[in-house]
């Protein structure tokens, strides 16, 4: 693929560093800290916390409000913590996430939908936790999958 | 006069519990031309002096052997006790029995002990001791290069009382000074710089500026340059007492690297800045503007920052888009970091290479097609001006200048060595400084250290006190010299020169301002003409005679 | 017309301005902090290989030795500015000199006092082979006396009679008509980044404890257990380049690169990787060293976040390999971080004193840009790292260019 | 006399090699005792007549220890004393002495631990000629 900067939309840095939280965008200089302490890009190589800043800085506006990029990030705030320029990439996705429902690259509720996701994933790891401690005492011997089948079951059962 | 020695010993406190004191007493004391043999326990301490210096006179002895510690920590310390008993401090010998014998070896080293004083005997029963005199000097200085750190060099020695004569190869002062867009965190534009520098140089009684006129010989040395100038057709000749070389760099931009011609959109630097102080003058406001740095020439902190700075001056007076191709961003001087953040938060983008660009040139436009590392994906940006990379290059005439001087310049073929004793402005040749862009390229803060430092060397050597020095402590033998220039081609200090004694014969002087006292001339020498007091071919024998 | 100067630091800048104004006929009072001058270049190593890599370290004992002797030089250790009043052509400085126990006038090095010394590690050592002044020093943690103990084994064997522990802080008053401010700088602490280990894994080590090993031992050998490092990393811009200190160090890109080519002429065995984000290789020869560096050193593009030990206490060390756009994860046993040069803590206590401006991030402030030796106070001027970050040819350079600032304003005064 | 008794010359730059062994001794590094030192301003003040001279007058070896290549104070000098080692070690040849007991060996000032190895290294290389 090649990239032909002239038909990016050179506007888009401007309005991300618009957007609350994307006000630091410009100032990232390619360090690589924050990809290297992403918990989501240790998992999926896909997922590239500062090749999306490269993206947004190129004016690849819809490749990126378009892709699942945005959605991927864990809000963990790890990227923000080690980033020497204050770039604070964790807020950057919150503005790209909002401007992607605003252009209408996904419908709103599709917010509302990653938002549980993550309660729940924070909940299954917080139910996972909790077994591992109960089980230890009785059996050492843990199997993830299992745990997330039983996680599974009980948050289903709320529902 | 006979040889009278007195050898001090000293076991530094009783420490020196290796060496058996007494014995080597024993054994040196019978010595015919030994006065005596004092053995102390602190030398260097205020009493051990005392000490010294009431045996000394005592015994009228003529020369002195002392067997202490590193001639490094004390040499100094005993030299000026002798210069105040009125005895010449070169008739001393040092031998040092504590950090090179007895700290260094396990078990009784009283025979090592013995045969290092032996050797300092040895070497003082030939001392001749050196006188120290003043050399004149000429207290003017001439700087080649009236750019803006010619203009300061001679402003600043003009402060301190020394008169300076400029001489400039352009019809007018100011180089580089009236090219410039502005300088990153100064309020003062290049202009105004320029017009008030050359108002105070004009006012100034102390500086004398040659223009359109260059250098067209050097002779002499420290203290005593014979300069020829030539302005036009008329040649004069001048003395000065010092150089201080500021002739500044030249830049080439580079397209060739490209395959490429410069042309209507492909830009240097310099264009670019015409372009900025007159907007209103294009005819098309360009959109997209794309810079060049860092690839043909790594050593590209100038360049740099010249695009970071017109990187900016295109978004405050143009407003187009800013694309800079670089393959490390080169920020290690100060205040750059903080314009490279400024120039991203102001929207230029920074892209990352490391294989060549491919550039080429199309219907006005210029497209330039790299691989970017840092999206990991193959760009391509068309724009409508090109920024090429520029590369400092040492100044026209540089070569011609340093083989006049006899100087080495660097690997790029800026003055001055590589060489660390030569940092930051000296060059192997006392009394000829280079200062800013001459010596390499360099930012305006380190050009302004520079000069400062250059100066501040300069009225070191010439204030009173800087010309004392060891009267012929190396020299040559006219007698025994043949003139044959081996020793001349050898000084790495441009120091020997050859002098008619009569009518037929020229032979080899060094001057002692200009000798930094190595040797090399000494050891090469076929006629053995040349000798070096101190270390002369029978004192260094004679040390070697003792083993 | 005071024709005589303070010099505050006894460091390459310091010794330099001092010398430069010595030399011209000033009188210089040198003021060191420490038991001896010298800073922190004189515990640096010489980089050479076969050849010489312009490192410059071999200019600090040159210099050091002139100061030692200079008549015009009075080189006062331990001692720190407590005071300033007067202007320019007639300041008086107020010196306090803490007790060192030991005269530095009377101490002959003998190494007597470390015979009888019963303390492991002794208590009395000079501080280093090549101190200037090269005298003795009582580390007050290690002294039994200077802990309450009873024991007077040195002071009563010591030959000279240079010990004496009932001495009392000295304050004194000199007479100036300029001071020359040549502090320094202290290096990045690398304990402020945790995820970088430094202080937790002891084979975790800055550009500074490399310096000091070399310098020390002449090789690099593991602090765990005393072997050769087969596979060692550099780490760039820690403390350098990040939102607290928004500025390139200036040295550590040039040696971390003479390191690399140290360790790997010592033993070609070994293999040595640069992380960077923008190397920095301008300068006088430099860009043609870091092309000769490519044949034998790795260079990646990317800093490390994080760095842990492994089970067998190697380190592991998690990277975005920024050319390859992946993360990373590679074993090395030794980690060097190329710690940057920061401001001194206590320059905003001096900078009271004197009354002169701190600029960004701490280092002394300049009236105006590009004159960078002088200061907001007439009289007082800056030379070397207490300024920002500078090489050992810059510090020398900037401190003949203080000495110079110095001589102009005294000659105006006249 | 046995060949290990024999003594070393070593010719030492004052601005490095010096330093350096005033260094090893006050960092109590020991070596050899049979190594003589000659103080001298720079390397390239020994000519090929000094280090001819100490073999005559019964040096086993004959170390000229100058600055690191590039370092030297007054450009050249240690470059023409490898030359002249080199030089020195052909004539040495010719007249039966091993070309290996002269060495030209460049430091810098505080490279203690070297100027001991190299003193060990020629009573080694002497011995080992026996």
């Amino acid at each position: 693929m090649t990239v032909v900067l002239n038909e990016q939309d050179t506007k888009f840095k401007y309005d991300v560093a618009e957007e609350p939280g994307g006000e630091n965008i410009k100032l990232c200089f390619a360090c690589g800290l924050c990809t290297a302490s992403c918990p989501v890009a240790d998992i999926d190589p896909e997922y590239n916390p500062r090749k999306i800043i490269r993206m947004v800085l190129l004016g690849m506006r819809k490749e990126v409000l378009s892709s699942n990029l945005p959605w991927l990030c864990t809000q963990c705030y790890t990227c923000q913590a080690h980033c020497p320029q204050n770039v604070k990439f964790s807020d950057v996705m919150k503005a790209l996430r909002s401007m992607a429902v605003r252009e209408g690259y996904v419908h709103p509720s599709f917010v509302e939908q990653v938002k549980e996701i993550d309660s729940f994933s924070q909940k299954s790891r917080h139910q996972m936790v909790l077994s591992i401690l109960d089980k230890k005492a009785e059996e050492l011997k843990i199997d993830p999958a299992k745990l997330a089948e039983e996680a599974l079951e009980k948050e289903k059962a709320k529902v | 006069m006979p040889v009278k020695l007195g050898l001090f010993l000293c076991d530094c406190g009783g420490s020196l519990k290796n060496i058996d004191f007494p014995k080597i007493r024993g054994n040196l004391g019978k010595l015919e031309d030994i006065a005596f043999v004092e053995i102390s326990h602190n030398l260097c301490l205020e009493e051990g002096e005392k000490a010294i210096a009431s045996r000394i006179l005592r015994e009228n002895v003529n020369r002195v052997v002392i067997a202490a510690c590193s001639p490094a920590l004390c040499e100094d310390k005993f030299m000026r006790l002798l210069e105040g008993l009125g005895l010449n401090s070169d008739l001393l010998s040092i031998a040092n029995i504590r950090e090179q014998c007895s700290w260094a070896h396990k078990g009784d080293v009283t025979e090592k002990a013995l045969e290092i004083i032996r050797m300092a005997i040895n070497k003082a029963r030939l001392l001749q001791g050196v006188e120290r005199g003043e050399v004149p000097v000429n207290k003017e200085v001439l700087v080649v290069g009236g750019g803006f750190s010619g203009m300061k060099s001679s402003l600043e020695l003009s402060r301190l009382g020394i008169r300076t004569t400029i001489v400039e190869r352009e019809s007018t002062l100011g180089g580089k000074l009236k090219e410039l867009e502005g300088f990153y965190g100064l309020r003062t534009s290049p202009n105004e710089m320029f017009a008030s520098m050359t108002r105070m140089i004009e006012e100034d009684k102390n500086i004398e500026v040659f223009t359109s006129a260059e250098v067209a010989r050097v002779q002499g040395e420290v203290g005593d340059f014979a300069i020829r100038i030539r302005s036009g057709e008329k040649e004069s000749s001048q003395s000065f007492g010092a150089i201080i070389f500021a002739t500044g760099y030249r830049t080439e931009i580079l397209p060739q690297d490209f395959e490429l011609k410069p042309g209507g959109n492909i830009i240097s630097q310099q264009r670019l800045v015409e372009m900025l102080q007159a907007p209103e003058k294009l005819a098309r406001r360009p959109e997209t503007i794309g810079f060049v740095v860092d690839f043909s020439d790594e050593n590209s902190r100038l360049p740099t920052l010249s695009a970071l700075k017109n990187a900016l001056a295109v978004k405050d007076k143009l407003g187009s888009e800013v694309y800079v191709f670089c393959k490390n961003l080169k920020v290690d001087s100060e205040g750059t970091e903080k314009l490279y953040r400024e120039a991203r938060d102001r929207g230029v983008v920074f892209l990352k290479f490391e294989e060549k660009p491919r550039i080429y040139g199309e219907d006005g436009r210029v497209t330039i097609e790299a691989r970017d590392v840092l999206l990991g994906e193959e760009v391509t940006l068309l724009c409508d001006l090109l920024v090429a990379e520029e590369k400092a290059l040492p100044p026209e005439g540089t070569k011609a200048l340093s083989s006049m001087l006899n100087i080495e310049t660097d690997s790029q073929g800026f003055y001055q060595d590589e060489n660390v004793h030569l940092y930051p402005v000296a060059s192997g040749r006392k009394g000829v400084f280079f200062v800013g862009g001459c010596r390499g390229s360099l930012d305006l803060g380190r050009a302004s250290t520079d000069i400062a430092s250059a100066v501040g060397s300069v009225h070191e050597l010439l204030s009173p006190g800087g010309a004392m020095v060891e009267v012929e402590k190396v020299k040559a033998d006219s007698q025994k010299c043949r003139a044959c220039l081996t020793c001349i081609r050898v000084c790495p200090h441009e120091a020997i020169r050859l002098v008619r004694v009569d009518s037929e014969r020229w032979v080899a002087k060094i001057y002692d301002l200009a000798c930094d006292r190595c040797g090399i001339c000494a050891a090469i020498c076929p006629a053995t003409a040349i000798k070096f007091e101190g270390y002369s071919d029978e004192q260094i024998l004679a040390e070697v005679e003792a083993i | 017309m005071n024709k005589s100067t303070v010099v505050i630091g006894g460091g390459i800048s310091g010794i330099t301005s001092a010398l430069e104004l010595a030399n011209s006929g000033f009188r210089v009072y040198l003021i060191e902090r420490e038991a001896a001058i010298g800073g922190q270049a004189a515990s640096f190593c010489c980089k050479a290989t076969e050849v010489c890599t312009k490192c410059s370290v071999c200019l600090v004992p040159q210099s050091l030795a002139k100061v030692a002797v200079h008549p015009r030089i009075s080189i006062l250790t331990h001692s720190m500015v407590a005071g300033l009043s007067g202007e320019m052509g007639d300041f008086k400085v107020e010196v306090l000199r803490k007790p060192q126990y030991i005269t530095p006038e009377r101490c002959i090095a003998c190494g007597i006092c470390a015979e009888v010394c019963p303390t492991e590690p002794k208590a009395i050592l000079p501080p280093s082979p090549e101190a200037i002044p090269y005298c003795y020093v009582i580390d007050e943690r290690l002294c039994l006396r200077l802990r309450g103990e009873k024991c007077n084994l040195c002071q009563g064997i010591c030959p000279t009679d240079a010990i004496a522990f009932d001495l009392k802080p000295e304050r004194q008053e000199l007479s100036v008509g300029a001071i020359i401010v040549a502090t320094g700088f202290e290096v990045f602490n690398a304990r402020e980044i945790g995820s970088l280990g430094y202080g937790r894994y002891p084979n975790v080590l800055t550009g500074l404890d490399l310096e000091r090993i070399f310098n020390r031992e002449g090789y690099l050998k593991l602090p765990t257990n005393g072997k050769e490092p087969k596979n060692i990393a550099f780490v760039q811009c820690v403390g350098s380049r990040d939102e607290s200190h928004g500025y390139c160090s200036q040295v550590c890109c040039k040696y971390a690169m003479r390191f690399a080519r140290l360790i790997k002429h010592q033993n070609p065995d070994a293999q040595v990787t640069i992380f960077y984000i923008d190397l920095q290789t301008a300068g006088k020869g430099f860009a043609q060293f870091y092309q000769e560096c490519r044949e034998s050193i790795r260079f990646i593009r990317g800093v490390p976040v994080e760095i842990l030990p492994t089970p067998s206490s190697e380190l592991e060390v998690r990277f975005e390999n920024i050319s390859e756009g992946k993360v990373e994860r590679e074993t090395f046993d030794l980690v060097t971080l190329s710690v940057g040069i920061a401001p001194r803590k206590d320059s905003w206590d001096l900078a009271r004193i004197l009354g002169t401006n701190l600029a960004d991030y701490g280092f002394f402030d300049t009236k105006e840009t590009f004159n960078s030796v002088e200061t907001n106070v007439e009289g007082i001027f800056l030379a070397g790292t207490c300024q920002g970050p500078k090489d050992i040819p810059d510090s020398i350079a900037h401190g003949i260019a203080a000495a110079e600032r110095v001589m102009e304003v005294l000659e105006k005064c006249q | 006399m046995t060949r290990e008794n024999k003594k070393i010359i070593a010719f030492c730059c004052a601005e490095s090699a010096y330093r350096a062994a005033d260094r090893a001794g006050r960092l109590r590094i020991r070596y050899p005792d049979n190594v003589r030192v000659i103080r001298i301003p720079c390397a390239g003040r020994v000519s090929v007549l000094h280090i001819l001279k100490a073999f005559e007058k019964g040096a086993a070896g004959v170390l000229v220890m100058g600055c690191q290549e590039g370092a030297c104070r007054h450009l050249t000098g240690n470059i023409r004393a490898k030359e002249r080692v080199k030089y020195a070690k052909d004539l040495l040849k010719e007249v039966g002495i091993n070309g290996q007991r002269v060495k030209m060996v460049n430091f810098g000032p505080d490279m203690a631990q070297k100027f001991a190895r190299e003193i060990e290294e020629m009573v080694e290389k002497i011995k080992e000629e026996k």
